[in-house]
């Protein structure tokens, strides 16, 4: 018990694990596209985190500029990843991921 | 300026690449914008050349600078091979006579290319991108002074030569585009572990580390005694020559190594048969002058008779074969063979007239050979067959056609007056002078006799006499009464048109100026010929 | 620079003028520009002859010379032999003064009779500018002072030849004529080629002065062998240049070219440029080489007289005339009669050039009809003609009071004597090879006068067959009209084709050379032209002493070691600069000359002494040669005593080999063509089988290796094979499963994967 | 600064965020996905918060709440507006996905709590960054901050241009 107090980088790193994982489960099992978004974004938020705690405890300035990039690229990608969300819809008439499988052979 | 000039196509090829492929026109003039500057900068580096800087190897106090032009060098690759050493590739440029007439020929010959590229249709922007990549391969090729660099231009070129003859060739492209490229993979194969070998044998002076520097190679007070390409592994350094040798040789073609030639020629399409005869088999020679002999001098000496030997056979081998041919594009190719004979001999003879003969011959015959396939080509165009008794009395009725002709053939067989003769002419004194090859010299004049016999016979039955009852073409009475001929489905101008004369009429005029004066070439290559001599000689001689 | 040189400069540049201008703008310009070639070849004719003026009448010195020369290609400092520079120059003396006149004279002539001969053809100004090249390089060879500048001229003159040769090319006889002649004289330069390269490869220079000094000096580091090869080497560009044998075989096929061509190049001037370059390396000819040359031309003349004899083309008579001819010179060469062959060069480019343009003019008249058998009776339709002609024959024949019989009598005079220095033997056939072909060379000319000129006309009696020769586009139709009334179309030609004529016959008088008409000696021309004093008198002291007298040898070899020293410091200033050259070449010309008189080259001096004592001699016989060939002309075709035509049945051997010119060019092309289409064939064959059948081969080998592999899996372990293919088909199965196209499954998968990294990591990380 | 009320503090935060990502995950509406994805980036925010990069929380706020999350509802309503399906979603390979999950989480949190290497250096970051970032941004990453603004505009236009409608060929895209 003596390990939660004081909040450590475990903390944050424990966090992130969490955040990644359900982006991850997000990213797997959802079949509507925009939950599927959600996830990525989890996923970039948890790594947001882990930069942020490491350049912290390690006293650099390069986590957090590379977390400021990370925010902006993941507004980036969410907006062209919508519009690739709605050009989908225009095209399989469906958000439903699992039913676009033209890849297959 | 020399990474400019190595570099222009390449950057032409992305600006295509951003051109949409439906805009034909503007590809074209791209790349030909992009030839004419890559023209533009081999002036200027001819023109700012100092002939009196000897080149072959490093100037005093060990750095190139002092015999060495334009040169640039960086650090490029640096690994650390953990237990085996440390492997530092150096992006090294630099020109000395040697390479910088190669320049001005290899500019020429892409600009050439690029104009007469002018009539491919399929697939233009692809075309293109390849083109430019081999022109800056081929730039690359000559200008590299690093052995590593020079292999990775090497291996470049191959692989748009693959798909340009592969995809824009004749009906059977594709036989002869694998032909091409196992061949010529097949000779840089070892010369990549030769390379290797090297590496791991020369110590650079400045340095002190390993390096893949020709000019320090070029030295053999840089080797390491004992180590596997040293002074001291006589049989090695004999095996690495020879297989180096093979690997150029492949290219130049040397019989018996040459029967990828006609075969690409024959299949390729005009412009690129011109880069392949007018560039491309001058690397394999230039390879032998630039790194096969002066790496390995010893070696050489011992081995200049049967250079020259195989030089004699390329002579009357080609000219023979080149003698029963049906095809004009295939005779022309031999023909080739022949030519590159001549300079084979030339280095055989290892001494100043002889090497300086073989360097301007590839000069020449880069222009000369360059204006016979455009002129294949051109009655390709028309007739759709280059079978030579398809034709016959074209003189009649394609007057400038046939003296433009006229001439190439007559410089491909070596008139005074025209350049071909010159080079010729330096060859046989160097191989006659060196008592090494003055029989095969001897014997090898006959190629005159013989290469004026194909040329002539093959000019009589295209252009002199009547027309052949079966030929490609019909005769037919003009409105003014005279008689004129037509080609099935040839819609343009019967004789050379104003594209043609634009390509042709630049080699024509080179090749009589430096049949007159050739000192404007032979002046830049004197010294670094002399010096290439100096190093080739061993002590004992020397 | 010597003013001369200025001129003789301007002199050679002009006929290039001229081939540019034409050549470019024939289209454009009035009368296709016929006249700008004669009035720049006229101009060039004006200036040569300024030259010939001064150098020949007003300064009247045998060692008349000067030199002038510029660095061409620079190769810098080349290891082992220092700093090599390339030179082109220019050198006058008496004979290059004499062959400028005579070169520009009969090239002027030869335009200005194209003017009419040629009027209305289709490529008429491209004749003009071919003309204008031929005269260009054939001044170049001319004026050369070193053997590269030479050779390059020579092959020029090759080239112009070839152009003009096939200038009717649409005739596939002309296609073939320039194609052989091309060949045949290519042949030749490479022998030529080869003995210049050996004279390189010695003094690394090409120059004649320093090659000749250099000889002299006895650095001629080969052995004696070598220096008689490089000799006859360069020979044979003389070989094929001049029709010698066994080269000669182009020389008549050439006629192809029109007539006027023939009489510029392959009579008078490009024949000539063989005979002229043996006598500018006369001095390096070694006593064994002179011999071969020697039997080379009488064997050659004789031949060709031969030959001739039985000749029915008016023209083919006097190519092979021209061959015979030419085959004096180089006898005359050979036996040393070195100004008697120069002279005879002269006059006989005169009257040979009259011969053929009056033989143009015939042709002309008679629509391109060259058979003589049609002939006859021209006498009274072409007088102008007929006298020029008759004329310049008597000069050929070698008749008194013409210069060819100074001429020619010297070169026989010389031959005599060359036998008697020779110690007799089989020496002896050359002269009387040489008087044999001289009244083989009264007869045919005989025979052709009588043929074209007298009697009557025998146009009517060709055969229609023979209509459709290998004349002109339209001679048939032409030759229709002849049938019924030639006669009344023979006419004579216009002032233009006339006008040459008479120059040339004119030109070919004894007195224009000498005074005295049966002594050419002592004309100005043989004053002039002296032999020069050979260079290679010391080798044959060294090697051969039998060759000249014991007893003075020591002298000779003491008197030659101070010529030597003279030479040397003569040749010092002489290496150092292009401005000092002039004086140099003087001084060293004096050197040699010096060397002359001190070497006391006596097989020279014996020969000069031979060919004095046997003048007279050889004066009687030629005549009785002569006249006995003409009467027997005569007696032949005149008074019809024998009938030729019966004669020719008696000895049908003889005749028809005579008739088929020795059957050369059937030897020829049964051995070298065919041999060499064969071989071409062979090496082709192999190219494409052999060698590329290997190439191919090996891909085969491993392709047809990998089927056997196959076909034994197949046969041999067949379930192996079935297991195979099945375990393909459910890995096929179970793989296509899992490439579902879903992005998820993707995913799904590479985070398995990275959670099995995961737990093979700690698993390795706990153990 | 390891005061109870900052630990306690800590903890809400950290449960809000893992919790609201959960639901975010495990919720069968998108709307309530969304929804609840806004209290994952505020429990973020507030982790930046205590990271001392107040900047990047204050960004965070901004751009993910005020931006991305905006982006999404709007993208759900607009596709709902758009399309009648019911905005319920179901899964797919659900097994691997929670066995993966379970892993990965038990996999990353054993790495962490077993190999606790970690040496926090004696100059930790505190404060307030507002500053040193405009340094930062202005002189080592500039040309990184110059390359993600084009980018960010060729991702604007890009999207723009994907998401046009009334084109009929935007099937081929």
């Amino acid at each position: 018990m003596e390990h939660l107090i004081p909040i450590g980088l475990n903390h944050y790193l424990t966090i992130s694990v969490f955040l990644l994982g359900f982006g991850l489960f997000a990213v797997m099992t959802r079949k509507n596209a925009i939950v599927v978004l959600m996830g990525v974004e989890l996923i970039l938020n948890a790594a947001n985190i882990n930069f942020l705690a490491f350049s912290k405890y390690n006293g650099g300035m390069g986590g957090v500029m590379f977390s400021l990039f990370v925010i902006v690229i993941a507004a980036a990608e969410a907006a062209i990843a919508l519009a690739i969300v709605i050009n989908i819809f225009k095209i399989f008439k469906s958000v439903d991921v699992s039913s676009i499988d033209t890849m297959k052979e | 300026m020399l990474s400019l000039i190595v570099f222009l196509p390449i950057i032409a090829g992305l600006i295509i690449l951003a051109v949409p492929s439906s805009q034909k026109q503007i590809i074209r003039i791209v790349s030909l914008l992009a030839a004419l500057a890559q023209g533009v900068v081999a002036v200027l580096i001819w023109r700012a050349y100092d002939p009196s800087l000897p080149g072959i190897t490093a100037g005093p106090g060990g750095s190139p600078l002092g015999s060495f032009q334009f040169v640039e060098k960086l650090p490029w690759i640096g690994l650390k091979l953990g237990g085996l050493a440390s492997l530092n590739i150096e992006y090294f440029l630099g020109v000395d006579g040697i390479s910088v007439t190669m320049i001005i020929l290899t500019a020429l010959v892409s600009a050439i290319g690029v104009l007469s590229s002018w009539t491919i249709q399929k697939q233009v922007k692809g075309y293109f991108i390849l083109y430019n990549l081999l022109a800056s391969a081929m730039m690359g090729c000559f200008v590299a002074l690093d052995f590593f660099l020079f292999y990775v231009f090497w291996e470049l070129m191959l692989l748009p030569m693959y798909f340009l003859i592969g995809i824009w060739g004749g009906p059977n492209r594709e036989y002869a585009a694998i032909k091409f490229f196992l061949y010529t993979l097949f000779g840089s194969v070892f010369m990549l572990l030769v390379m290797i070998g090297l590496y791991f044998s020369v110590i650079d002076p400045v340095t002190g580390n390993h390096t893949f520097s020709l000019v320090a190679m070029a030295n053999q007070a840089n080797y390491i005694q004992d180590a596997i390409l040293g002074p001291q592994n006589a049989m090695w350094r004999y095996i690495a020559f020879a297989v180096l040798f093979v690997g150029f040789a492949i290219k130049v073609p040397m019989f018996p190594f040459h029967t990828w030639l006609p075969d690409a020629h024959v299949e390729a399409p005009t412009p690129i048969s011109v880069i392949l005869a007018g560039v491309l088999l001058k690397l394999g020679t230039y390879g032998m002058m630039r790194i096969n002999f002066p790496l390995f001098p010893e070696v050489f000496h011992a081995s200049m008779y049967i250079i020259g030997i195989f030089g004699a056979i390329n002579i009357i081998y080609g000219a023979f074969c080149a003698l029963a041919q049906q095809d004009l594009k295939k005779m022309v190719a031999y023909s080739s063979i022949s030519h590159m004979g001549y300079v084979l001999l030339g280095l055989a003879a290892g001494n100043s007239e002889g090497m300086v003969g073989a360097l301007y011959q590839m000069f020449n015959h880069g222009t000369i050979t360059a204006m016979l396939f455009l002129l294949v080509g051109v009655i390709y165009d028309r007739a759709h067959t280059r079978q030579i008794d398809k034709f016959g009395g074209l003189a009649s009725y394609m007057p400038v056609y046939t003296a433009v002709v006229t001439i190439a053939w007559f410089a491909s067989l070596g008139l005074p007056g025209l350049s071909g003769f010159i080079s010729e002419a330096f060859v046989f004194v160097g191989a006659f002078s060196s008592i090494t090859t003055r029989y095969i010299a001897m014997v090898s004049v006959l190629g005159i006799v013989f290469g004026a016999a194909y040329l002539l016979w093959s000019l009589q039955r295209v252009f002199l006499g009547k027309r052949k009852a079966d030929a490609a073409y019909d005769l037919e009475i003009g409105a003014d009464g005279h008689e004129h001929i037509h080609f099935h489905d040839w819609k343009g101008k019967i004789d050379l048109d104003a594209r043609e004369l634009t390509m042709l009429v630049p080699l024509v005029v080179i090749t009589i100026f430096l049949g007159i004066y050739p000192m404007p070439i032979l002046g830049m290559i004197t010294s670094s010929v002399n010096k290439l001599v100096e190093v080739l000689t061993p002590l004992a001689i020397r | 620079m010597h003013s001369l040189i200025q001129l003789s400069i301007v002199v050679l540049l002009l006929p290039l003028l001229s081939f540019v201008i034409l050549i470019f703008f024939n289209r454009r310009l009035p009368r296709s520009g016929d006249f700008v070639g004669v009035g720049i070849l006229g101009t060039a004719f004006a200036i040569s002859a300024y030259i010939f003026w001064t150098v020949i009448v007003q300064t009247y010195d045998p060692a008349f010379k000067v030199a002038w020369d510029f660095t061409w290609i620079d190769l810098g400092k080349v290891p082992g032999i220092g700093p090599l520079q390339i030179k082109m120059g220019i050198v006058i003396d008496n004979l290059t003064a004499i062959m400028l006149a005579m070169v520009t004279l009969i090239s002027l002539l030869v335009h200005l009779y194209s003017t009419g001969y040629m009027a209305g053809d289709k490529n008429y100004g491209r004749y003009f500018a071919f003309l204008g090249i031929f005269t260009f390089s054939m001044l170049g060879i001319v004026l050369s002072d070193n053997l590269f500048s030479i050779y390059i001229f020579w092959e020029l003159v090759g080239l112009s030849s070839y152009l003009l040769i096939g200038f009717f090319f649409e005739k596939d006889s002309a296609a073939d004529a320039q194609k052989k002649a091309f060949l045949a004289n290519r042949v030749g330069d490479i022998g030529m080629w080869l003995g210049i390269l050996i004279l390189y490869s010695q003094f690394h220079t090409f120059s004649f002065t320093e090659i000749y000094l250099n000889l002299a000096a006895g650095k001629f580091a080969m052995s004696n062998a070598w220096l008689t090869a490089a000799g006859l080497l360069l020979f044979m560009g003389c070989v094929g240049k001049s029709a010698q044998f066994p080269l000669h075989i182009w020389l008549p096929d050439a006629m192809e070219g029109p007539t006027p061509v023939s009489a510029l190049i392959h009579a008078a001037t490009m024949v000539a440029a063989g005979v002229y370059f043996v006598a500018r390396i006369f001095v390096l000819l070694t006593p064994d080489a002179l011999h071969v040359i020697a039997f080379i031309g009488a064997f050659t003349a004789f031949m060709a007289a031969t030959i001739a004899i039985t000749q029915n083309d008016i023209k083919r008579v006097l190519a092979y005339s021209t061959v015979s001819q030419l085959g004096y010179m180089v006898l005359g060469l050979g036996v040393g009669a070195y100004s008697a062959a120069l002279f005879h060069l002269v006059t006989h480019a005169f009257f040979k050039a009259c011969l053929f343009l009056g033989s143009g003019a015939i042709i002309h008249a008679m629509h391109h009809e060259q058979d003589m058998r049609w002939m006859g009776g021209l006498r009274k339709h072409m007088p102008w003609t007929f006298a020029t002609f008759t004329l310049a024959t008597l000069a050929l024949a070698g008749l008194p009071l013409t210069s060819g019989f100074m001429s020619k009598d010297a070169i026989l005079a010389g031959a005599i004597g060359f036998a008697k220095v020779e110690g007799g033997g089989v020496y002896y056939l050359i002269p009387v090879l040489g008087f044999f072909s001289a009244m083989l060379t009264a007869f045919y000319m005989g025979r052709q006068i009588w043929l074209v000129f007298f009697g009557e006309s025998r146009t009517h009696l060709k055969p229609a067959d023979d209509l459709h020769g290998a004349h002109h586009a339209h001679a048939a139709h032409d030759a229709h009209n002849d049938l019924h009334h030639s006669a009344h179309e023979v006419h004579e030609v216009s002032w233009n084709m006339r006008a040459p004529l008479v120059i040339l016959a004119a030109l070919s008088v004894f007195f224009v050379y000498s005074p005295n008409p049966l002594d050419g000696a002592q004309g100005w021309f043989m004053k002039m032209i002296q032999t020069p004093a050979t260079v290679v008198g010391s080798y044959q002291t060294a090697t051969e002493p039998q060759k000249s007298a014991v007893g003075s040898q020591q002298s000779a070899t003491e008197g030659q070691h101070s010529a030597l020293s003279t030479q040397h410091s003569a040749l010092e200033p002489q290496k150092s600069a292009v401005s000092s050259q002039q004086s140099a070449t003087e001084g060293q010309h004096s050197a040699l000359n010096t060397q002359h008189s001190a070497l006391t080259n006596e097989r020279q001096a014996e020969l000069a002494h031979g060919s004095h004592a046997a003048h007279f001699p050889a004066i009687y016989i030629s005549s009785i040669m002569v006249i006995l060939g003409i009467s027997l002309a005569g007696v032949v075709f005149v008074f019809k005593i024998i009938d030729p035509d019966k004669t020719a049945e008696a000895i049908r051997p003889l005749y028809l080999f005579s008739l088929n010119k020795w059957y050369w060019d059937e030897i020829y092309d049964a051995t070298f063509i065919k041999g060499s289409m064969l071989l071409s064939k062979m090496l082709a064959w192999f190219d494409t089988n052999i060698i590329d059948g290997f190439v191919n081969g090996v891909a085969l080998i491993v392709k047809n290796l990998a089927f056997a592999n196959n076909s034994f899996d197949k046969y041999v372990v067949d379930g192996l094979v079935n297991f195979t293919a099945f375990s393909v088909n459910t890995t096929g199965a179970v793989l296509r499963k899992l490439q579902t196209g879903k992005v998820q499954t993707y995913v799904v998968m590479l985070l398995a994967v990275v959670f099995g990294y995961f737990v093979f990591y700690f698993t390795r990380l706990i153990y | 600064m390891n005061s109870p009320t900052y630990t306690v503090i800590f903890y809400l935060f950290a449960a809000l965020t893992v919790f609201s990502a959960a639901f975010v995950v495990f919720s069968r509406n998108v709307i309530y996905s969304a929804f609840s994805l806004l209290f994952t980036f505020f429990g973020v925010a507030a982790l930046y918060v205590f990271l001392s990069a107040d900047f990047l929380a204050v960004t965070q706020v901004v751009v993910y709440v005020g931006g991305i999350l905006v982006l999404l509802l709007f993208g759900v309503m607009f596709t709902k507006g758009i399309m009648n399906t019911e905005l319920k979603s179901d899964v797919l390979h659900i097994i691997p996905g929670t066995l993966i999950l379970a892993g990965t989480i038990a996999a990353l949190l054993y790495t962490f709590y077993t190999t606790h290497t970690w040496k926090p250096s004696e100059t930790q970051l505190h404060g307030s960054l507002v500053e040193r970032i405009g340094f930062e941004t202005m002189s080592h990453y500039v040309l990184p901050f110059e390359m993600v603004s084009i980018l960010l505009l060729a991702a604007l236009i890009g999207a723009a241009f994907l998401a046009r409608f009334d084109k009929p060929d935007n099937n081929n895209l």
